[in-house]
């Protein structure tokens, strides 16, 4: 088991051609397939994967809506497992308002891939923990059901999941399907609802309660940016090597592609260089 | 400018920006000027770094404050009482320029006795703001040869407004710091051509110039180059204008570029006067809340699509030039205007903005020798009586526009609203650096529009805790006359028992809380001073956050998920 | 590509800046070096002053309510009807029952024109403009 | 590569208006108020080629502060593209540096096709800087004022003529077909030249070395409250940003039509200095502070560029001293941080 090597389901992304040759900025319309409302807020879109897309686990694309503008948006599908492309989307601002507006059948732009993906080779047959709070479950599907599906490449693998409160709980079929797999999940809700019969308070209380060696174990973790930081420090304080420590960052960006500036972060693109970071990179920076 | 004009005889800013770095003591009163007007303030900080005193007397803590030698906290609308206090220093401990006051101003006596009065320490009680600091400022103020003195909107939009201009006026020539360079009495005009709208006449009481409607001399000589009888009596201001509007005697309205129903005070007031108008016109570049109610509306165009002058703070009169073609079908105003008259069977006849100012220049003293063709390379500053004048950097020397520069008595009035314990906080508002106006021109970029996305009420940390609040919580302001909800901003910024709201944002439109009041002479609103009080908007249960998905199957569902996880092998 | 000086349209210092024209379209400012006022600076706003001129939201053509509804007019029909009410009103109720508020934004030009149709034209010194707020 | 020839002075506007057959010439120009602006000359004669060095900046021919990206209908997008051919006269030797940044800005990896199609179309006749103002450090820098490579063609005046250097196929380009004006170089104007760049080099006040600076920040020299006291005299202006050669950031807006589903979709110059920059949709602010946000400017000019590509992210045209009302531009801090200790 140890020795197997993962097989990517796709290779890494040429940098450059994206869309035609010299055109960067230029989205590439796609047709919405189906419209899913997970929450009030939050809808999960699937939308046709073009010919020849191919994508990894981390990635995100910078969606566009004509008129409204455009967004970084985490894939939350995995290449292999699903067929579609699947963006989940929270309404939160112009662009994914004008998102949720779109029904099946209707087009969006999408440039992309984009960024890098999560290096989950390195914990190749190794127990994997993780740590998802609010929409950041998201990106996080897309690396959970990469693992499961090699499952044997994999130690065990378990999850802590923080939502504001119980309606806020997304994907709930695949925490069902998950959970069915055998993957450990421990699912929160910030405060006391009523009927709530399960776990209440923040994901930093939770950690260590798996049958996860911390020690050996692997972290990745996405989520508002001040559950990151508290967990990502938690668990080098319990002893997790600060390399086994990956989390995915969510910045303003215009480009997606390095340009624009606006998710430059002490001598890094969020959106190139990232958006998945190991921990000992963001150490360096004052905001970790 | 009333206040300025009974005084000197004409009211405008005094001396010229480009002195203001050689100045030593620079007195800024009522005037955020790092944010409003940031080029000017580069020159105040300029001067300073030259080893120039600042003192600013703002009650809110303002980036210019940051910089102050001396930042003078008095309470809202006790500008009087404040200036009332230096000038009794002044005159105590023999600082005043006897001679100056002798030779050039008139009235003294009256004026000292008022002023006699107004002690420190009287001063102290009705500003809160120390006796001590109050002869500092004074003694700084007075003895030092080169000292400016700003005000804005902080000093004129009060019941008091007249008053407190008349206040700096006095002060001014007490110490005789007017008719020389780096001196004066320096008003800094808000809106890019507000000192041309006035130079140009566009008031109800005067013609361009500033020369009166009730002289039969001016009205002759104007009637003789119009060729029209024109009326004698003055006119209604805005203010005027609505309320007889909504009494029913003001029929039809004709309003240019401006959007009165986000700007005026007391909005409800002001919609109401519209609605009952038979008719009203509206000019603008954007739809605004004001074009909305109109029942005509024409397309003008903006600053970029057309020729003409804009006169700024300091009265440089500087020549705007059309860079690109008119937008669409849009025209300019002049032009507009010149096309209905000739409808309504006058003929202006104009073809050029030039050919306006020929005109203007011909009937208007202070404007004789502004000519288009002569202003190249940044224009000329009024008073320019003639084609060889250069124009007139600093103002008043040797004798002042009207002759000898009168004293006004002016003793400390409280505000129209005071507070009490329904309406505890004094609201002021005002405007943000990243936004201007009713944000028809800066929500239409992007940077600035960003930067300031929804409307805030700045409130002291103690007042915040007193009443509950935490930054980023919603409040709702609630006046006498209305009520809106804001965002909650804690900071130091603003002193205890004031609260600061800018005005620029629909969704909250302060306007609909501010007072209705007026100073009695210039007819300016009161913004800056208003009773008001807080109360946190506390979101009903279920309301947010939204919950409305959690419905007992949902939890059922949830719940029987996760009651026995599998455990993995 | 041209560079036109002007005066920017915000606050009443009156910083001198170019607007930089391009096939009839402006993609800039940049400030004046040598302004008495401003010394080759800008605030932000004038930095993007530019930017509003052209946005598509500007007012096009004439609006002329009708029914209550606000209708796309020729610029001729809008100023007959305008001529015939204010005409109309003044014949009324007098020149007095008509006011007029000019602009703070308008040039020097305009707002000269717009005192003397108040009062040559009109009849009235109901003329103001919003310098007090 | 490279090629050195010798130009009359009474050939430049033959020369000039050669080329200007062929492309939009832009130079600098006295505009109505006195200012020197760079424009579409119409009249050769008009250039004023021996201003002194605090000229515009070019950046906005390369990369406008507004360009409209695509148009769009629900008939598709059309991009409009420019693929006017311009020579622009004038410019100096940091602006020439400057360009060469961006170019590794804009190029690289991901390779930003408006920018590159108008770099294509753009071609530098450069001025070896022979009258630094007093804001000019480039000779700090490296990035001027003579030039050893980078341009397409290099202009040392030499008084009654200029040598010529050819630096790149644009230039070779620019000189083609004009053997009948150019000659080549004799020893006496390569003596000239170097007396040239002497004397330039003795005119210059500011000496800087962002070395120095460099290695002081790395050291953990400068505290936070040096960066907070920078900051109280920033008035937000952008002015810094909008008018460095050297920075690259921008913003993305649509524009729609009323109600209609056109528009455009065009980029606008935007500013690590604005607290919107970083905003993420939902009003979430990651730098609030002034500090940081100052601080984040003089960081990746000083320390990212050098990491990233050898070369600091400044190149001493002294554009910022010249507009920042704050005197908090590049050269005097800078200054301030090589005194300190």
């Amino acid at each position: 088991m140890k020795n197997t090597k993962v097989h990517w389901t796709c290779k890494d992304v040429t940098r450059k051609k994206n869309g035609k040759r010299g055109e960067l900025y230029a989205p590439v319309m796609v047709r919405v397939l189906d419209v899913v409302e997970m929450t009030p807020d939050v809808k999960l879109i699937k939308v046709e994967k073009p010919k020849g897309f191919s994508y990894s686990p981390g990635q995100f694309l910078m969606v566009s809506v004509w008129g409204a503008g455009e967004a970084p948006i985490s894939i939350t599908s995995t290449e292999g497992v699903h067929n579609e492309i699947e963006l989940c989307i929270r309404k939160v601002g112009l662009v994914t308002s004008a998102l949720h507006n779109l029904k099946p059948g209707g087009l969006m732009g999408v440039r992309g891939p984009l960024g890098n993906r999560f290096p989950v080779e390195m914990a190749l047959g190794k127990d994997i923990l993780f740590v998802a709070g609010g929409i950041g479950l998201a990106p996080l599907r897309a690396l959970v059901n990469f693992v499961l599906v090699r499952k044997g490449d994999f130690g065990r693998a378990a999850m802590i999941y923080g939502s504001r409160g119980p309606s806020e709980v997304l994907f709930r079929d695949d925490l069902k399907g998950w959970a069915a797999k055998g993957m450990d999940i421990t699912v929160t809700i910030d405060r006391k609802a009523e009927g709530w019969r399960q776990n209440v308070g923040l994901v930093t209380e939770f950690l260590g309660k798996q049958k996860i060696p911390i020690k050996e174990g692997y972290a990745f973790i996405c989520g508002p940016h001040i559950m990151i930081k508290n967990v990502m420090r938690d668990l080098s304080l319990m002893g997790m090597p600060t390399t086994h420590i990956v989390t995915t960052l969510e910045a303003h960006m215009k480009c997606g592609v390095g340009k624009c500036g606006h998710c430059y972060m002490d001598g890094k693109y969020i959106c190139t260089d990232g958006p998945v970071f190991e921990y000992p990179e963001l150490k360096k920076s004052g905001a970790f | 400018m009333a206040g300025l004009a009974s005084a000197f005889g004409s009211g405008a800013m005094t001396n010229s920006i480009s002195e203001i770095a050689d100045a030593r003591v620079i007195f800024v009163v009522g005037s955020n000027t790092t944010e409003q007007h940031p080029m000017i303030a580069m020159h105040m900080l300029e001067a300073v770094d030259r080893g120039a005193t600042l003192i600013v007397a703002d009650p809110r803590k303002t980036q210019i404050a940051a910089f102050a030698h001396t930042h003078l906290r008095q309470r809202s609308g006790t500008d009087v009482a404040l200036l009332n206090g230096i000038m009794n220093v002044i005159i105590g401990e023999g600082l005043v320029d006897i001679n100056f006051v002798r030779r050039r101003t008139e009235n003294f006596d009256e004026f000292e006795k008022v002023v006699k009065r107004c002690t420190p320490e009287v001063a102290e009680k009705i500003t809160g703001v120390a006796a001590s600091d109050i002869q500092r400022v004074a003694r700084i103020y007075a003895t030092e040869k080169r000292s400016m003195l700003f005000y804005s909107m902080g000093i004129t939009q009060h019941v008091t407004g007249v008053d407190n201009v008349r206040s700096c006026a006095n002060l001014v020539m007490l110490t005789a710091h007017i008719g020389q360079p780096m001196t004066g009495l320096n008003p800094l005009r808000g809106q890019n051509n507000v000192q041309g709208a006035c130079d140009m006449g566009a008031l109800p009481d005067v013609y361009s110039g500033y020369q009166k409607v009730a002289d039969a001399g001016a009205r002759k000589k104007f009637e003789s180059a119009w060729r029209r009888k024109l009326p004698s009596a003055p006119g209604m201001t805005m203010i005027d204008m609505f309320d007889s509007a909504r009494e029913g005697k003001l029929k039809a309205m004709y309003i240019v570029g401006e959007n009165p129903v986000m700007s005026d005070p007391d909005t409800s007031h002001v919609v109401e006067a519209i609605r009952k108008l038979d008719f009203l016109v509206v000019q603008d570049i954007f739809m605004s809340e004001t074009a909305e109610l109109a029942d005509v509306i024409l397309p003008a165009v903006t600053f970029a699509e057309k020729d003409g002058t804009f006169t700024n703070t300091e009265r440089r009169v500087q020549k705007v030039r059309r860079a690109v073609r008119p937008m669409y079908g849009a025209m300019p105003d002049w032009k507009i205007i010149s096309e209905l008259s000739k409808k309504m069977g006058y003929e202006m006849g104009y073809r050029a903005a030039h050919e306006i100012m020929e005109e203007a220049a011909l009937l208007t003293p202070v404007y004789g020798g502004i000519l288009h063709h002569r202003l190249d390379a940044f224009g000329l500053q009024w008073p320019c009586p003639d084609a060889d004048h250069p124009g007139t950097s600093f103002m008043h020397r040797k004798k002042f526009a009207k002759g000898l520069g009168t004293f006004n008595p002016i003793e400390f009035t409280p505000p129209e609203e005071t507070t009490d314990m329904a309406y505890p906080f004094i609201l002021t508002t005002g405007r943000l650096y990243f936004r201007y106006h009713t944000a028809t021109m800066c929500g239409r970029t992007a940077t600035l529009e960003r930067e300031e996305p929804e409307c805030f009420v700045e409130i002291n940390p103690k007042d915040a805790g007193r009443i509950g609040i935490r930054s980023g919580n919603s409040v709702k302001a609630v006046s006498r006359r209305g009520e809106i909800v804001v965002k909650a901003f804690v900071t130091d910024r603003t002193p205890e028992g004031i609260v600061f709201i800018p005005f620029h944002f629909r969704e909250a439109a302060v306007n609909l809380i501010t007072s209705p009041a007026v100073d009695p002479v210039a007819k300016i609103p009161e913004f800056k001073v208003c009773a008001i009080n807080l109360v946190p908007v506390i979101p009903k249960p279920g309301e947010r956050p939204k919950n409305h998905y959690n419905r007992k199957e949902d939890l059922k569902i949830l719940n029987e998920l996760y009651e026995e996880p599998e455990v993995p092998s | 590509m041209e560079k036109v000086s002007t005066i920017c349209p915000y606050c009443g210092c009156g910083c001198g800046l170019y607007l930089h024209v391009e096939n009839g379209l402006i993609t800039g400012v940049s400030p004046s070096a040598h302004h008495p006022v401003n010394h080759g600076s800008l605030c932000v706003k004038g930095w993007n002053s530019h930017e509003f001129v052209q946005h598509p939201d500007r007012l096009k053509y004439p609006l002329v309510r009708k029914d209550g509804i606000l209708q796309k007019s020729s610029w001729e029909d809008a100023l007959d009807l305008i001529a015939s009410r204010l005409s109309g009103t003044r014949e009324k109720y007098g020149p007095d029952a008509i006011g007029i508020l000019s602009s703070a934004k308008c040039t020097n030009e305009e707002n000269f024109v717009m005192m003397k149709f108040a009062r040559a034209v009109i009849g009235t010194n109901n003329i103001d403009h919003c310098a007090r707020l | 590569m490279k090629s050195d020839l010798v130009l009359s002075k009474a050939h430049l506007s033959y020369w000039l208006r050669q080329l200007r057959k062929e492309a939009d010439l832009i130079g600098p120009l006295r505009s109505t108020d006195g200012d020197i602006v760079f424009s579409s000359v119409e009249n050769i004669h008009d250039i004023v080629a021996d201003c002194p060095a605090n000229l515009p900046c070019q950046k906005e021919f390369l990369f406008p502060q507004k360009e409209e990206m695509y148009k769009f209908s629900p008939k598709g997008t059309e991009r409009p593209g420019n693929h006017k051919k311009r020579v622009i006269f004038g410019i100096r030797s940091c602006d020439v540096s400057a360009v060469g940044l961006m170019d590794t800005f804009y190029g690289g990896q991901y390779e930003d096709d408006f920018y590159m199609e108008r770099r294509k179309n753009t071609f530098f006749i450069s001025i070896a800087c022979n009258r630094p103002d007093s804001s000019c450090f480039c000779i700090g820098l490296g990035t001027g004022p003579f030039l050893k490579e980078g341009f397409d063609i290099q202009l040392t005046d030499l008084g009654d003529r200029h040598m010529v250097q050819v630096g790149s196929a644009k230039g070779r380009q620019m000189i083609k077909g004009f053997d009948h004006i150019f000659r080549r170089p004799k020893k006496a104007d390569y003596d000239d030249q170097y007396e040239a760049n002497l004397s330039s080099q003795s005119k210059f006040e500011k000496r800087i070395t962002l070395d120095n600076v460099r290695r002081k920040i790395l050291a953990g020299k400068v505290p936070d409250s040096f960066w907070e006291g920078v900051a109280s005299r920033c008035f937000q202006c952008g002015g810094c940003v909008y008018q460095c050669p050297v920075c690259t950031c921008f913003n993305v807006v649509d524009w729609k039509d009323g109600g209609a589903e056109k528009g455009i979709r065009m980029r606008i110059w935007d500013g690590c200095m604005f607290k919107g920059f970083t905003k993420m949709a939902g009003n979430v602010w990651p730098a609030e502070q002034i500090a940081a946000r100052t601080k984040r400017w003089y960081f990746h000019k000083l320390l990212y560029w050098p990491e990233q590509s050898g070369k600091f992210g400044c190149v001493g045209c002294g554009r910022c001293t010249i507009t920042c009302p704050g005197k908090i531009d590049m050269a005097t801090v800078a200054n301030r941080l090589e005194k300190k200790d």
